[in-house]
């Protein structure tokens, strides 16, 4: 018993890491139908910067947000440079620009900081809360706090603001929006703020759990992006769940399957998913006339 | 539908034209000069020079491939031009981004639809409106959906679903919700059930009294030359006609080339 | 004899009934012509017929064969095929590749000999590339055959649709708005060339049209849906002159129109 | 030619860069201190190295490379086993020495004949830790291992000579090199009847989690971790939880703690203050290893009095009595990697720091 | 677009350079490294099929071109199947691999293949990190010589060894892109780019897209496994990473920087991405920056792709 609890708190603390890196991917993907492959890398940012600023005297909440404003200029300049550019080029083009972009924000952090590993202090206490016979981190707690409000804040962003539906308009159909007077650069521009905005946050809030250096992003992306197409591309809530269901998985796994294995079973669950339901657990079917 | 088009609404942004408009009038809207545009190495338009003026109804005829749907993209932005010029509202817009020339008036509704398929009906039409400000939004799309009624039946359903002119009712009516003083339509009845071609060419002569310009290309030639005051004829990519609607209907070489009478 | 039978077809989507139990029939060589307001359900009836959709209920029988619900490549084995309203056009081709594509039933289709492109596949890419050469410039399209598709104009590639449905041979073809974005002499011109398709190649037509004139003039048989239900069934003469008719979808425009054709 | 020309294949980059970055910081530190100095001989070093990753096949590449276009004479490095692995025959075959840095024993066993390596093997890990639970009576041990190149090839190691100490291993779970959280693995471990003490195998960040859950979940037994943990960054990542870990590492870590009549203690304070001092980062006993790789080539060329590839071989396999940071090397024609036990010390985590476990 | 004029240029092209490159290289490292073009631009050409002709990208192929290597090594290793024989067996598992789950993989689109594939990918690469007793697990293992410079040298033909994988990838690459090229201009060409831009269209053409959708697929598994075969053969060791996600991703990145659908650009798009870091190696920490710098800046100017872009260029110089 005290175990089942133990894999599932160690299930929820992984599966709100990938849910908040999932969560990145939804705006630049609803703006574009782009996968933003250096969405990583503004985890990574998050993370580094804030430990750096920390390591350089500032305290963490200061740090934390130059970690965040940061990760928000890098952003907006990697639209402003290397995606504005190569406006209406095709998406798989884009996605390799990405791809790009990564590698060498990847390259750019390990000149900028060092190579080592670090972590950030807990940001309440270091002391696990004890449940059952299981126990969990305060910080697992902040993680899906800030998974849980970061959610809240897309979600009321795509179904209630104008510009949330500008965003969607835009990568419904580039052209009307350009015609019914969106600016779609702009739009795109903000997209990439964003998305950098909420990796960094979910930069910092992980760090102190999964610790950080200048490639951490490269696996927290990919678990993020197989979460959020098992929740659903493009869905906030979607997104969420895809991430907690792929912690769990993982945590079960190695908890009652194999510890080899566990992340086979992550992807073995998103395969069988898919193929029942071929876009994600809550993502829409587009519905395409002929 | 034709009862609540009866009584005159105000959809252009404008106050309803006043005497001393009226007396400056016909005062030049659109003035196109010799635009040239082309896709790669074919060139689409050789040289276009027209004008709209305020309040006027003016329709552009042509063959398949003339250039009529290039000239509308490239009046509103979307289509690069290589020469010549586009004067609105005595601006040169030639090289104003496609969303500016939109708050400034000219609105469009494309060939093709080109609607949000993902989205619902109402956040296309609200999208229609994107660069308003004003509080008369909710009105408009009221008297949009008073115009489609199929639209509001269905207002909450994502628009990819609807059927051909079920869209381009859609198109048409979020072209409205801009409330542009230029309203560009691209083959608005097509796909639409001769029923509804009526009613949206007596909705497109209605907007005259509100003191819309319109400026339209359409198949349809005969019909949309008997509500226009002007029309243009264009041939690959060339104006070969002009003048007064009622001249171009009687002139034998255009009955015989578009309207086949 | 009957070449098609629809029989009591249906759709819904999110509880609306697109297609409501409909029935008709259709003769070899016949041109019948679905005709309603938009809405109605006449792309969706193409839909159900074409395999695109598959039916909630009802039945299709081609040739006798029932055919319900099977997949569009295998209604093309049978002898059927179609335009779209919404332009499917390859637009990665030429546009004779295009309607090269529409050979591909007439093609030896065994992969081996093409990875090795054996003389054979020399000699087939000939034939079907003379076969579509032909097509194009019954369309009107020939000058343009080596051009990229996605540099045609809207009315162009709505020629190209029904050049790549001929390619196919098949026995009926389904035109969904034709003539859409077509000027009156251009509309002239698509209507012979479907009164050829039907009386010089003896393919039957489906056509779904809302150009009135084109619709009268050259139609056997109409259908008139509305609200996804069939609502008459009938000759021009009687379709045009039916009250309901005209109320749901001729209006005085249509009328004018449907008159002017006959 | 009046360089000496050293090559250095490393994973300065990628998942093993922990092992390459000290690697290579050390190599290029000592290079310019011994050109500084006048050189081997009054010959310079011309020292070139490439970054393979952990990529196998890119290492080889650049061996090629090493071998064919900068014609060196000697290589230091190949940070990992794998990338070893990889480019032992493209420098058996070109007759160059190589001195590997990589960790599992089958890069020396059986020997080749051009090629080295410094860091002791994880069979000598496994058996220094087995020693110290057997001092303890400890003997049903649960393993909790990487399953990178270091955790899978160590945790293999060690089960092959548990039972010559008598450890029986009651529970074996494994981790990714990536993952941020084990608690599950440990709760089965907690859950495993009779565990008196867990071995951890692996390298990186992985080791610093394990030992917070470890502690986390409130695991009371002794945890053991492997040499694989090797930089104080791990007693920083680690924190409170990392007190009582007990590992077997080089003296390199616990400089300042030896005693001055240990043999030792001149090198390693030495490359430590140097290292540090250079890099402002703890030192690694990795960087420790490329330290020993570079001297011993310098020792051997020195001997040869030649910078003849051959020759330098013959040196190497000379080499007696070096004092490294790992311990006393003395190579042999049966043995290319010349350290004993004795080379390993035995460390505790006191006050958050290293502590010599008498 | 005259296809069969087009194929015999590049062919002529390729074998031109793969004659002319032996006349200036000055040593065997440079034979290694061509050759490992040759090796990723035979994958490429393969994967190439998928996304550039059919449309449906992977993110897995470094999964089947694994299962080509580990094939030929474990096959002599603990089977004591001959090389030759292991190759084939090798192809053949990843073609049944790639054909059983294709069917229910290909049915996805857009990004949710591509995160299917990288799953099955993933997968692959994560037997083979963990069967440590068959694999030899992340350290890797040894291959067993494929015997044919043992056969020359029986022969009285002593060659070196990267030069004569030089000769044979160079051979296998030219051969593969003949295969391409042939299918681009036949009736399965224009299938599978027909289904590339409508499916719906294709099927009413009769086509059946499942059917042609897997024959890509296994196809292009088949090319890699026998790539992933080629590199086993001649670097006599192979590790996990070659079955990698980072590998896959590394394959689509060639494709797409080649130019999707031209099979010259797939061997463009593979020496890109393998001579560069060797360039870049002299600038050292530098390097990764520069890597991803230089992919984003050729992504921007020559955004359909190095080939079809500069080749579009020309063209309209020409007129
Ligand atoms: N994307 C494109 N690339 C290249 N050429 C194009 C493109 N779009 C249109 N053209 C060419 O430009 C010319 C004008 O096309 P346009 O669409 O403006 O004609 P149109 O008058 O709107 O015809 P339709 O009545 O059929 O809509 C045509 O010759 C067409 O082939
Ligand atoms: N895939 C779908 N999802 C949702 N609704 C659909 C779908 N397909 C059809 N419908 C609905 O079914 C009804 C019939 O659509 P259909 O396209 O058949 O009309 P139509 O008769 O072709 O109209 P038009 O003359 O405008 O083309 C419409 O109300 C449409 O919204
Ligand atoms: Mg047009
Ligand atoms: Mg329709």
């Amino acid at each position: 018993m005290a175990e089942l609890l133990q894999f599932l708190f160690s299930g929820l603390t992984v599966g709100a890491v990938y849910a908040l890196v999932a969560l990145g991917f939804t705006i630049i993907y609803n703006a574009s139908d782009v996968v933003n492959f250096a969405q990583g890398e503004f985890v990574m940012l998050g993370g580094m910067v804030t430990v750096f600023m920390i390591a350089a005297g500032l305290p963490l909440m200061v740090a934390a947000l130059c970690a965040i404003i940061v990760a928000v200029i890098i952003g907006i300049l990697l639209h402003r440079l290397a995606i504005e550019p190569a406006r209406g080029a095709s998406h798989v083009t884009l996605i390799i620009i990405t791809i790009g972009a990564s590698i060498f924000l990847r390259g750019l952090a390990s000149i900028v900081f060092d190579k080592q590993f670090h972590s950030l202090p807990a940001f309440s206490s270091d002391t696990p809360i004890h449940v059952g016979g299981a126990s969990i981190l305060p910080q697992s707690l902040w993680v899906m706090g800030g998974t849980i409000v970061v959610f809240m804040m897309l979600y009321f962003f795509f179904e209630r603001t104008k510009v949330g539906k500008a965003v969607l308009a835009t990568a419904a159909n580039r052209l009307a929006a350009k015609l019914v007077g969106i600016n779609t650069s702009m739009i795109m521009a903000l997209a990439f703020g964003v998305s950098a905005a909420i990796g960094a946050v979910a930069g910092i809030l992980v760090t102190p759990i999964t610790l950080t250096n200048y490639e951490i992003g490269t696996l927290l992306a990919l678990k993020g992006f197989a979460a959020a197409m098992l929740g659903g591309m493009g869905n906030p809530f979607g997104a969420v769940v895809g991430g907690l269901i792929v912690g769990l998985l993982e945590a079960f796994g190695a908890g009652y399957i194999s510890s080899d294995y566990k992340d086979a079973v992550g992807f073995i669950v998103i395969l069988l998913v898919l193929f029942v339901l071929p876009n994600g657990l809550f993502g829409k079917s587009s519905v395409d006339r002929v | 539908m034709t009862d609540h088009m009866q009584k005159p609404e105000i959809i252009s942004a404008e106050p309803p034209l006043n005497a001393a408009e009226q007396s400056k009038a016909p005062k030049v809207l659109l003035d196109v000069k010799d635009l040239t545009s082309s896709y790669g190495r074919i060139q689409a338009l050789k040289g276009v020079s027209l004008h709209v003026n305020v309040g006027e109804i003016v329709t552009l005829v042509g063959g398949n491939g003339a250039g009529k749907t290039t000239l509308l993209r490239s009046i509103s932005g979307v289509q690069p031009i290589t020469g010549g010029s586009i004067t609105f509202r005595d601006k040169d817009i030639s090289a104003l981004p496609a969303h500016k020339r939109v708050p400034n008036g000219i609105g469009q509704s494309p060939e093709g639809r080109q609607i949000f398929g993902p989205l619902s009906i109402e956040d296309n039409l609200m999208l229609g409106a994107y660069t308003r400000k004003d509080d008369l939004i909710d009105y408009d799309l009221d008297r949009v959906y008073k115009m489609f009624s199929i639209l509001k039946e269905r207002r909450k359903t994502a628009a990819g679903g609807l059927s051909g002119g079920q869209q381009q009712m859609l198109a048409i009516g979020r072209a409205l919700m801009a409330r542009p003083r230029l309203l560009l339509l691209d083959e608005p009845s097509m796909g639409l059930a001769p029923i509804l071609v009526d009613q949206i060419l007596e909705a497109i002569a209605s907007l005259k009294e509100e003191a819309v310009t319109v400026f339209l290309v359409e198949q349809n030639a005969f019909a949309a030359l008997s509500i226009a005051d002007r029309g243009y004829v264009i041939e690959t990519g060339k104006i070969t006609a002009s003048g007064n609607a009622k001249d171009l209907m009687e002139d034998d070489a255009v009955r015989e080339a578009y309207l086949g009478v | 004899m009957t070449l098609l039978q629809v029989d009591k077809i249906g759709i819904e989507f999110g509880g609306l009934k697109a297609v409501d139990e409909v029935s008709f029939t259709v003769d070899k060589g016949q041109i019948v012509s679905i005709i309603g307001p938009n809405g109605a359900g006449k792309t969706t009836l193409f839909n159900l017929i074409s395999g695109v959709y598959k039916p909630s209920v009802g039945e299709v029988y081609l040739n006798g064969r029932d055919v319900t619900g099977l997949e569009p490549n295998e209604l093309a084995k049978y002898g059927l095929s179609r335009t779209f309203q919404n332009l499917q056009i390859f637009f990665r081709m030429t546009v004779i590749e295009n309607v090269m594509v529409g050979c591909h039933l007439r093609e030896k289709r065994f992969p081996f000999p093409h990875l090795f492109s054996l003389p054979s596949v020399e000699r087939q890419n000939n034939q079907s590339r003379a076969k579509a050469m032909q097509l194009l410039e019954r369309v009107g399209l020939a000058e343009k055959a080596d051009e990229m598709a996605d540099s045609m104009s809207y009315g162009a590639l709505k020629r190209l649709e029904i050049a790549r449905a001929l390619a196919a041979e098949s026995e009926i073809i389904l035109l969904d708005e034709p003539a859409a974005g077509c000027n009156p002499i251009e509309t002239e011109e698509i209507d012979n060339l479907i009164h050829d398709i039907a009386h010089k190649d003896g393919i039957t037509v489906l056509l779904v049209e809302h150009d009135m004139k084109l619709v009268m003039k050259i139609s056997d048989k109409i259908v008139v849906l509305d609200y996804g239900k069939k609502l008459v069934e009938g000759t021009a003469e009687q379709v045009r002159k039916h009250p309901d008719v005209i109320a749901a979808y001729l209006g005085d425009h249509g009328s004018k129109e449907a008159a002017r054709a006959v | 030619s009046d360089t000496i020309k050293i090559g250095s294949v490393l994973s300065v980059t990628g998942p093993a860069s922990f092992l390459g970055d000290p690697e290579e910081k050390t190599l290029k530190l000592y290079v310019d201190k011994i050109n500084a100095e006048g050189g081997i001989g009054g010959k310079k070093i011309e020292l070139i190295v490439y970054d393979a990753g952990v990529d196998a096949n890119k290492a080889r590449t650049f061996a090629t490379r090493l071998v064919e276009e900068d014609e060196v004479v000697a290589v230091v490095g190949g940070s990992t086993t794998g990338t070893t692995m990889a480019m032992i025959p493209v420098f058996e075959e070109a007759e160059v020495p190589f001195i590997s840095l990589g960790g599992a024993v089958v890069i020396v066993d059986p020997v080749k004949k051009f090629t080295f390596k410094t860091p002791h093997t994880d069979k000598m890990a496994c058996e220094k830790i087995f020693e110290d639970m057997k001092a303890k009576g400890l003997t049903k041990i649960a393993m909790i291992s990487g399953t990178g190149g270091f955790g899978k090839s160590m945790r293999g190691q060690c089960l092959g000579v548990k039972d010559n100490y008598g450890i029986e291993v009651v529970a074996d779970e494994t981790y990714g090199p990536k993952d941020s959280d084990m608690t599950p693995q440990l709760t089965n471990i907690k859950g495993a009847a009779g565990v008196q003490a867990v071995l951890n195998a692996g390298f990186g960040q992985g080791p610093a989690i394990v030992t917070r859950n470890f502690n986390q979940i409130g695991i009371t037994v002794p945890l053991y971790q492997s040499h694989g943990v090797a930089s104080k960054k791990y007693i920083e990542l680690a924190g409170d939880a990392a007190e009582g870990v007990r590992l077997p590492a080089s003296a390199l870590l616990v400089a300042d703690k030896l005693d001055d009549s240990d043999a030792q203690k001149k090198v390693v304070t030495a490359y430590k203050a140097d290292y540090e001092k250079a890099t402002g980062q703890s030192v690694s006993t990795f960087g420790g290893h490329a330290y020993d790789g570079l001297y011993l080539l310098v020792d051997a060329i020195k001997k040869a009095g030649s910078a003849e590839p051959e020759a330098i071989r013959d040196a190497l396999e000379q080499t007696k009595g070096f004092m490294g940071t790992a311990g006393e090397v003395n190579m042999s024609a049966t043995d290319h990697l010349g350290l004993d036990l004795t080379a390993f010390r035995m460390l505790e985590i006191k006050g958050g720091d290293w502590t010599l476990s008498k | 677009m005259n296809f069969t004029a087009d194929k015999w240029k590049i062919l002529a092209a390729l074998t031109v350079m793969v004659v002319a490159l032996t006349f200036v290289f000055p040593s065997s490292f440079y034979y290694r490294v061509a050759a490992l073009i040759w090796i990723s631009a035979f994958t490429v050409i393969g994967l190439n099929l998928l996304m550039g002709y059919a449309g449906q990208v992977s993110l897995g192929h470094a999964g089947f071109f694994g299962i080509g290597a580990y094939a030929v090594a474990i096959g002599p290793v603990h089977l004591g199947i001959p090389p030759l024989l292991s190759l084939i067996i090798g192809v053949l598992l990843a073609g049944a691999l790639a054909f059983l789950i294709g069917r229910p993989v290909l049915k996805l689109k857009g990004h949710y293949l591509a995160v299917a594939t990288l799953g099955v990918g993933i997968l692959i690469s994560m037997v083979i990190n963990n069967e440590a007793q068959w694999t030899g697990g992340p350290d890797g293992m040894n291959v067993e010589a494929l015997g044919i410079k043992s056969l020359l040298k029986s022969m009285g033909w002593k060659v070196k060894t990267a030069k004569l994988w030089y000769w044979i990838t160079g051979i296998v690459m030219i051969c593969g892109a003949w295969v391409a090229l042939n299918i681009i201009d036949s009736p399965t060409g224009r299938a599978l780019r027909a289904i590339h831009d409508s499916e719906v269209a294709a099927k009413v053409a009769g086509i059946d897209v499942p059917n042609y959708k897997l024959l890509a697929f296994v196809g292009s598994a088949m090319y890699a496994s026998i790539a992933g075969a080629m590199l086993a053969f001649m670097n006599r060791f192979i590790t996990p990473d070659a079955a990698g996600f980072l590998h896959s991703i590394e394959l689509v990145t060639m494709v797409v920087l080649g130019g999707m659908g031209s099979i010259l650009g797939s061997v463009v798009g593979a020496a890109f991405l393998i001579i560069l870091p060797q360039v870049l190696a002299d600038l050292q920490h530098y390097e990764h920056m520069m890597l991803g710098l230089i992919m984003m800046i050729f992504m921007i100017f020559l955004r359909s792709g190095i080939v079809p872009s500069i080749a579009n260029k020309l063209k309209g110089r020409a007129a």
